[in-house]
């Protein structure tokens, strides 16, 4: 299973905070999984469709779109930040 | 070293009082606190429009993130004590959001440090704040460009 | 705009509401603190061995400096408000000595003023310190180099 | 009249912290007045042997040694500044 967040517009889009998913057949990075989600609805389209505002946390770390996902895992996808 | 992720609000005073209380090889406290205002100037907000905030953040990597800034700052100066605390929640204008303190025998490095700190903060912190406004209802604040420049000095 | 120069301690929680208080146009405020410490680095004194140090000042010359850093603070920074703080007298380590805060609506303006005052008082404002220390009994302190480097940054 | 000030250690080395003197006979500046006051006694001489550690200010303002002195004028003769 993965452990999918979602923060700020992109939760809002999508219309959740937080889902848990299995591993899509396939997916073997973020840029993989992130494909997979905007297949899954307008909502994830739309908060996907730009990737030069979508951030992205494996595990609480931020990492690339190339970095790996594996099963067991926690990706949150979130806006630029802008707290303090 | 001590980084808080609260709901309420602080008590200036109390807080730095605390840092500092005891270590008499303290020679500056440089402190920062970052307030609600009730305009948004990128967005092309009067004065007044802004009627709160709210701060959203991702519990759990929200304190990781604050503690490696913490320990990347303690890392490039000598400090004595050092203290971040964030909330999150709604606000109004002219409540506290961010405390930033940092202590030190060398007033320089109390300086640098607590700005190194909210620069980075403002672009690795996971928080993101939800304006409501008089014109347009609620809004997701956009990251600044300026805040990305600001903490890229710091590389 | 505000300056003042007085023995007695002072509240900083308090100082720094009175100084945003009502304005729900600031973003930020720096603040910086200075302590007594109880060593003396460039006298080769080890921790432990400044029992007090005693701030002579020229009173009335010093209101006029403070007022004049202040006012050249606020030509080159857009503050909303700033306050210093000075004390003179008797102190022992870990006391406070001096408070600067500047107030504006963004960060950037709040720390470097705040820099800005912290660097142009020590080397402009007529206060001088008087350390009590365990070795060499009453010495005035040297003004440092590094001081002056820091207030000819800002020329 | 001049109205004089010594500070921190030319107060202590001078031996007083303000003292009231007529305008000595051919004193025009700052330069002047110092010389002048090092012939009043070895603790003078003493406080203002290095003029590199001596900060002036007239009338509450600093000046450069060469700033003119006139009667009314208050004299303030002082070490480098170490406060903050």
């Amino acid at each position: 299973m993965l452990k999918l967040l979602y923060f700020a517009w992109l939760r809002t889009k999508i219309g959740m905070a937080e889902e848990r998913v299995p591993l899509p057949a396939g997916v073997t990075d973020v840029a993989g999984l992130i494909e997979w989600l905007r297949g899954r609805g307008a909502g994830y389209a739309d908060a996907l469709a730009n990737l030069d505002v979508v951030k992205v946390a494996v595990n609480q770390e931020y990492v690339p779109f190339s970095h790996p996902v594996t099963a067991g895992d926690e990706v949150a996808l979130f806006p630029p930040v802008t707290g303090g | 070293m001590s980084v808080r992720v609260q709901q309420q609000d602080f008590d200036i005073g109390a807080e730095l009082a605390a840092l500092s209380d005891g270590d008499t090889g303290i020679g500056g406290v440089c402190c920062f606190t970052g307030l609600v205002r009730d305009l948004h100037p990128q967005a092309g907000e009067a004065a007044g429009t802004v009627r709160a905030l709210t701060l959203e953040h991702y519990p759990g990597m929200t304190e990781r993130q604050l503690e490696a800034i913490e320990t990347e700052a303690r890392t490039r100066w000598p400090l004595s004590a050092s203290l971040i605390i964030h909330r999150f929640g709604r606000m109004e204008p002219g409540e506290r959001i961010v405390l930033v303190a940092c202590a030190s025998a060398h007033r320089e490095a109390a300086f640098d440090a607590c700005r190194f700190i909210m620069d980075w903060l403002k672009t690795k912190a996971p928080f993101w704040k939800l304006e409501e406004t008089d014109r347009s209802g609620e809004r997701w604040v956009a990251a600044r460009e300026s805040d990305e420049n600001a903490a890229g000095r710091w590389v």
